[in-house]
């Protein structure tokens, strides 16, 4: 069921799982006595630049560790992953917060909708094709591009900046 | 049959039918179940906005409460009135400019937005930070956790009508921000949790002003108790008002107060110990109604135990720098990191990714009154009006931080 | 160049006035003469003295709603002052301190400036109605007052049904308000007006209760006539007889007054201002004055149903009465104001002038006068308050009404505000039973006591 | 424990009454300074150095290192000729309504560019697009521009800001740190003089003196009909025993302090009466 090794660094141990394995592993995490993971910490959209994926944060007092659950490898253009909803209904919100900042669907949410930007908003301004308007790293060292200036939106071919490493 | 929905602009609509502007139909389709659901008026239903700009909305929340008389049927609340889009803003400034960004989201406890970044990037640097900044840390944050417990005071008795208990706490909060700004040379957007240690030693000022306001430490806050625990009126309104149960607590993901007043003792200074807490003496507070009672009376409990935990800090303080050695341009190694710490409201937490570069590559506040707000809605259906300012009040939610 | 010439020579505004003044004045004069020579004057003074002798009560009607009226605003003043100062001071701050004495003219700033704001009327409001309000709402206060004796001989109608008056035109504040909440096109102010209407019509029930005890007692209706019935020592006042009365009195006076804990229909923290949202400049001023007039209004009702109205609590222990008439009094007010200083100082500065220090006759005159001015007025504001019970009564009213009003504003400063169904079920379920017991006491002790 | 019914209350409202007479705690500001900490550091100032002399370099780090870009520079140059502007346009009302003009497509006018007159941008366009706007080949950008025009206008100053994103104030900079590179339209005849210790012990000094008096400018400066601009030279050391005087850029030998003025005759083109310069005559 994992997608990737898992990993432990400091006080966060990390696992990776394939998208449609989320329900089955968070339920397992939350429901198994051996595990009793019961707070859900986080719920957060990664943009990758060549895919994405949705970060779960987990604690549980069995373990002295963070538990990062990754859903890996979301398509770009229909990033879809199961809601976690119906364990913790308090991620309602933090997957509509994903939703509005990366486009994620969380297929199960009742109340996908756009939570921090207006509702017709049509980007996803946390994605890394989403330039800034006074974007400081597209002229590293010089300065800054102003809101009014003419220069490439963000369909333009200036290069996405991708997640070098892990 | 297309609804043509009613617009604010069209004169007509205002002159002829003001019945249709007070149906307030969302002037678009409805985006999920649960917004058709809710803006689907029954008989003898309204909508009524509180908000944005309410006196009693902790900054600039807008609840649309649909209700029947006085009594709540459902309720929405709408965010976003005060993003800043901090993230995106972090990911595109260096690792030290992200820290600045992150100080005016929880503005009422800045120092508590600093640290988690800060610890975060820390993990990602495998940096390990002197004992004395470890303490300072410590004691500034639990000094901010006691101004901000006395300003949740007094902000849920102007929210029930006292007008009283707010000016007390802004004396003591007054001190506080003074005392702080001799430490760290600001009053209120701190900037003082540098990657590495803390911005300044302490010094002469800070301790005579913090000696000074130990030596009649919580007064204030004792003066607001004495105006509310026991008020008829007050305890008559807050208990049994908007009760979680235990399930339903960490069902909905509260953190902080909130859910240690329903009974579960989850601290992150002691569930998952940082800095230097494990050495520590001090209660997790608790309580089992879960009621808005309960959660202010955690709060209460809590400045004592915060004061407690200063005057060890005070005790313990060893010597030595307070600044690791680190370059001004800081690339840490790719990686992950997530730290959390226990903020006045909840679990704060920071979830930092590296690429090498020196911007972080995602950067993700975990705010814990975003959260927590999030209670609403399954607790505030069946009160009344004036009710949804208690329990919001008790939720103790700064938009700053909802909204990032 | 064109030069207008200068037809006439420029003459000081000031100068132009006298001139005009002495030819009005002149006429005036020529006027006069030629009447009262002929005997039109004369003839117009006796019909008019006759028309005001057979009308005398209308006169004393239409002087007293002048006084009344003139008499809300300064009151209305020293309230709002008293609250913010007084509020000030509780929550550990100084309060206003800039405009005047101690601040003592910042309400009037306030009210300055709520008479120079713009006179909004929103969009969708009924505008008659809306206008109307405020001037419901006021008027009800004010038409109150005509009942309240001040003092003995001070009030402006000496009804035979005065606290059902009262109560009655005490009531017509509520149609204000809902007027208000109506009209105003808000949901606020519709929720306000609607909890205001709810509040009144609670509270008028244990209010109106909790009096008829003293009725019972004074078996009276008139506010004279229960001021009377307690005249004698502080034992006298009904608060010793009808305590639980006057418990249920004051909660349900603060509740008819919207004031904390009971101020739900301007709730600020939860319906913004309640049946108040939309209302701006005068209008809104309208509602603020009738607010405060209220709190003086029921502050005077307690004061004279419970607490002896202007009867002083300890009875005055020397009847002293100089039974002098109006005219007399007059002259010798007027000796003790300008002869008893001079003579005073003459007889200070004359021995000095004797042994010729080197203090100056002059300045030792002045000092004098400067010691014995002030000596004399003393003695004659002591001399009237002895002599005229007016004069006292309304001083002991005064003070009696001002601890009442100062306990509202404390409570303001203290106490949270309740939620409108403990608000409705306090008056429901505790004071109505609660007033309903007490009469029935007192209707028993009445019958065992004098059958 | 019976609860007495209004027991909290009356509490509540003794200690109201008590605080009633404490001493307050309100601070008459203005009157009553408040202490501020010496370690508050939420003001922003200039310092003086112990002369007097004003330490700031105008090195534009602080404004480059704010992260809310709440530091904003401006002013102009020492000749009054470029308004330097370092910051977020957004920052200042007058280059908001700017802004809102330009959007609108009117024209914008606005005191700060007094000196801004339009120039062609064709050229400029195709060597911007050559460079691929890339503001780290900002120097080979200038360069272009100044074969181009001949100098560096503002116009081509602003344009590049727009177009490659750099600050006003970086091409600004730039431009004037490289003594190659010119901001004002070439003249038609250059002296130059050095100023070099050899050299004034040689009668530079003598020299420069005549010549401008017969200029009528200072050195750095042009006339006001741009015939002539005088301007600092160096000699490198190499002055040969005699002062190094150029003109047009070549040295001329022999010029000595009574046949200087013969140079800016020949560059005025001889229009000058007893030493007089030639407009004042």
């Amino acid at each position: 069921m994992l997608a990737g090794p898992v990993r432990q660094r400091h006080d966060q141990t990390e696992i990776r799982i394939a998208a449609g394995d989320v329900v089955d592993v968070l339920r397992t995490l939350h429901d198994d006595p051996a595990f009793r993971f019961e707070v859900l910490a986080d719920v957060a959209g990664v943009d990758m630049g060549d895919s994405m994926q949705v970060v779960y944060h987990l604690w549980s007092e069995t373990t002295p560790d963070w538990l990062r659950v990754i859903a890996v490898d979301l398509s770009r253009d229909d990033p879809r992953v199961p809601s976690a909803t119906f364990l913790w209904k308090g991620a309602e919100w933090m997957e509509r917060e994903a939703y509005d900042m990366f486009g994620i669907i969380f297929e199960g949410n009742r109340d996908l909708r756009r939570i921090y930007m207006p509702p017709d908003y049509t980007s996803f301004p946390l994605r890394k094709d989403f330039f800034l308007a006074d974007d400081a790293a597209r002229s590293p060292g010089q300065g800054v591009r102003h809101m009014e200036q003419v220069h490439p939106p963000a369909d333009s071919e200036a290069p996405i900046r991708r997640a070098r490493g892990r | 049959m297309a609804v043509q929905s009613p617009s604010l602009d069209d004169p007509r609509v205002l002159v002829d039918t003001p019945a249709a502007i007070v149906d307030a139909i969302p002037p678009y389709a409805p985006r999920s179940e649960r917004e058709a659901e809710f803006y689907a008026l029954g008989d003898g239903q309204m909508l009524l906005n509180i908000g944005p700009h309410h006196p009693a909305t902790h900054g600039v929340l807008r609840i649309v409460l649909k209700i029947e008389g006085e009594r709540i049927v459902d309720l929405d609340p709408v965010l976003g009135y005060l993003h800043r889009g901090v993230e995106k803003l972090a990911e595109n400034a260096d690792y030290h400019h992200s820290i600045a960004y992150t100080d005016p989201l929880e503005y009422v406890s800045s120092l508590f937005n600093e640290l988690a970044p800060v610890m975060a990037f820390e993990r990602l640097l495998d940096l390990r930070v002197p004992r004395r900044a470890e303490y300072l840390r410590v004691l500034s944050c639990e000094l901010l956790r006691v101004s901000s417990h006395i300003l949740f005071m007094g902000f849920m008795a102007l929210d029930m009508g006292g007008l009283t208990p707010i000016l007390y706490s802004f004396i003591e909060r007054d001190e506080m921000v003074d005392m702080l700004a001799a430490l760290t040379g600001q009053r209120m957007l701190f900037n003082y949790m540098r990657i590495g240690g803390v911005n300044g030693d302490l010094n002469h000022e800070f301790l005579s002003r913090l000696g000074d306001w130990m030596s009649r430490a919580g007064r204030q806050a004792e003066a607001i108790s004495t105006l509310l625990n026991e008020n008829e009126i007050f305890v008559k309104r807050t208990r049994g008002l908007g009760a979680i149960s235990r399930g339903q607590a960490l069902n909905l993901g509260l953190t902080g107060p909130n859910l240690r007043a329903c009974g579960v003792p989850f601290d992150v200074r002691r569930a998952h110990p940082y800095s230097v807490y494990p050495e520590l003496d001090f209660d997790v507070v608790t309580a089992d109604e879960g009621d808005t009672y309960a959660r202010y009376l955690v709060r209460v409990e809590e400045i004592k135990q915060s004061i407690r935990i200063i005057d060890q800090v005070l005790h313990e303080m060893p010597d030595g720098p307070v600044m690791a050695r680190i370059p001004r341009r800081i690339t840490p190694p790719p990686g992950r990191a997530w730290a959390a710490i226990e903020s006045p409201r909840g679990q704060y937490g920071c979830y930092a990714m590296s690429d090498g570069t020196d911007q972080p590559y995602r950067f993700r506040i975990h705010d814990p009154s975003f959260v927590n707000l999030q209670a609403l809605v399954p607790i505030l259906p069946g009160c009344l009006i004036a009710d949804t300012m208690a329990v919001n009040a008790s939720l103790d939610p700064i938009m700053g931080g909802v909204d990032k | 160049m064109n030069v207008v010439p200068r037809s006439a020579p420029r003459i000081p505004a000031l100068w132009l006035l006298l001139f005009a003044l002495g030819g009005l004045g002149t006429l005036v004069l020529l006027v006069l003469i030629v009447g009262i020579l002929s005997g039109v004057i004369p003839a117009i003074v006796i019909w008019l003295g006759g028309v005001i002798l057979a009308n005398i009560a209308i006169v004393r009607f239409i002087v007293a709603a002048t006084a009344i009226l003139l008499f809300t605003i300064p009151t209305a003043f020293v309230i709002i002052f008293m609250e913010l100062k007084v509020i000030a001071f509780m929550n550990l701050r100084i309060g206003p301190n800039r405009v005047g004495p101690w601040g003592a003219l910042a309400s009037v700033v306030h009210g300055l400036k709520v008479l120079s704001k713009e006179d909004f009327t929103p969009t969708g409001a009924d505008p008659t109605v809306f206008t109307l309000a405020p001037v419901a709402t006021f008027v009800g206060s004010v038409m109150a007052f005509m009942v309240l004796p001040f003092g003995p001989g001070l009030f402006g109608v000496d009804l035979n049904v005065g606290l059902l008056y009262f109560f009655a035109v005490g009531g017509l504040g509520v149609v204000g308000l809902l007027m208000a909440g109506w009209a105003s096109f808000n949901k606020y102010s519709l929720l306000g007006g609607l909890r205001s209407a709810a509040q009144m019509v609670s509270y008028e029930i244990p209010l109106t209760l909790s009096v008829v005890g003293v009725i019972m007692l004074a078996g009276t209706l008139s506010l004279n006539g229960i001021v009377q019935a307690q005249s004698g020592s502080f034992l006298d006042w009904f608060v010793v007889r009808q305590p639980l009365a006057f418990l249920i009195f004051f909660i349900a006076a603060t509740a008819e007054a919207n004031r904390t804990p009971f101020d739900l229909t301007e709730a600020d923290s939860e319906i913004v201002a309640g049946f108040a949202t939309e209302y701006s400049g005068m209008r809104f001023g309208f509602f603020f004055f009738a607010e405060y007039v209220n709190v003086f209004l029921l502050s005077g009702l307690a004061v004279v149903l419970f607490f002896g109205g202007w009867t002083s609590p300890i009875p005055w222990p020397w009847p002293i009465h100089f039974a002098l008439s109006p005219l007399e009094s007059l002259i010798a007010i007027l000796v003790l104001l300008i002869v008893v200083p001079v003579v005073a100082s003459f007889l200070l500065a004359i021995p000095i002038w004797v042994i010729r220090t080197r203090l100056s006759f002059a300045r030792a005159f002045a000092m004098g006068m400067l010691l014995f001015g002030p000596l004399a007025t003393a003695a004659v504001l002591i001399y009237l308050v002895i002599n005229l019970d007016a004069l006292l009564g309304i001083i002991w009213f005064f003070a009696k009404a001002y601890v009442f009003v100062f306990t509202f504003v404390w409570m303001r400063a203290t106490l949270p505000r309740v939620r409108i169904d403990q608000l409705m079920g306090l008056a429901w379920k505790w004071l109505l039973p609660a007033s309903l017991v007490n009469l029935f006491i007192t209707a028993l002790a009445i019958l065992v006591v004098h059958p | 424990m019976i609860p007495v019914p209004g027991k909290g209350i009356a509490k509540g409202m003794a200690l109201t009454l008590r605080r009633f007479f404490e001493p307050k705690v309100t601070v008459q500001y203005p009157e009553q300074a408040p202490h501020i900490a010496p370690r508050h550091r939420g003001r922003l100032e200039l310092l003086y150095d112990e002369w007097g002399a004003l330490k700031c370099e105008t090195c534009f780090q602080c404004a480059m290192a704010c992260p809310i870009e709440c530091i904003d520079m401006g002013g102009t140059d020492t000749r009054d000729r470029f308004h330097v502007h370092w910051g977020p346009p957004e920052q200042y009302a007058e280059r908001r309504e700017e802004q809102a003009l330009r959007r609108s497509g009117r024209p914008v006018p606005d005191p700060a560019f007094r000196s801004f007159d339009p120039a062609d941008t064709s050229r400029l366009d195709a060597l911007l697009d050559a460079e691929d706007y890339d503001p780290q080949r900002l120097l080979p950008i200038l360069e272009g521009t100044q074969e181009i025009y001949g100098y560096i206008p503002v116009a081509a100053i602003k344009h590049i800001s727009n177009a490659t994103g750099i600050w006003y104030a970086e091409v600004y900079g730039t431009a004037s740190f490289y003594e190659h590179l010119h901001l004002e339209p070439p003249t038609s005849h250059t002296i130059g003089i050095c100023r070099c210790p050899a050299c004034s012990l040689f009668g530079s000094g003598t020299i420069r003196t005549v010549v401008e008096q017969a200029a009528g400018v200072a050195l750095g400066g042009t006339t006001p009909d741009g015939t002539l601009s005088l301007e600092p030279s160096d000699c490198h050391g190499e002055n040969g025993g005699e002062p190094w005087v150029t003109f047009d850029g070549i040295r001329r030998a022999g010029v000595t302090a009574s046949n200087a003025a013969l140079l800016v005759r020949a560059a005025t083109g001889a229009r000058e009466v007893g030493g007089m310069p030639a407009g004042q005559a």
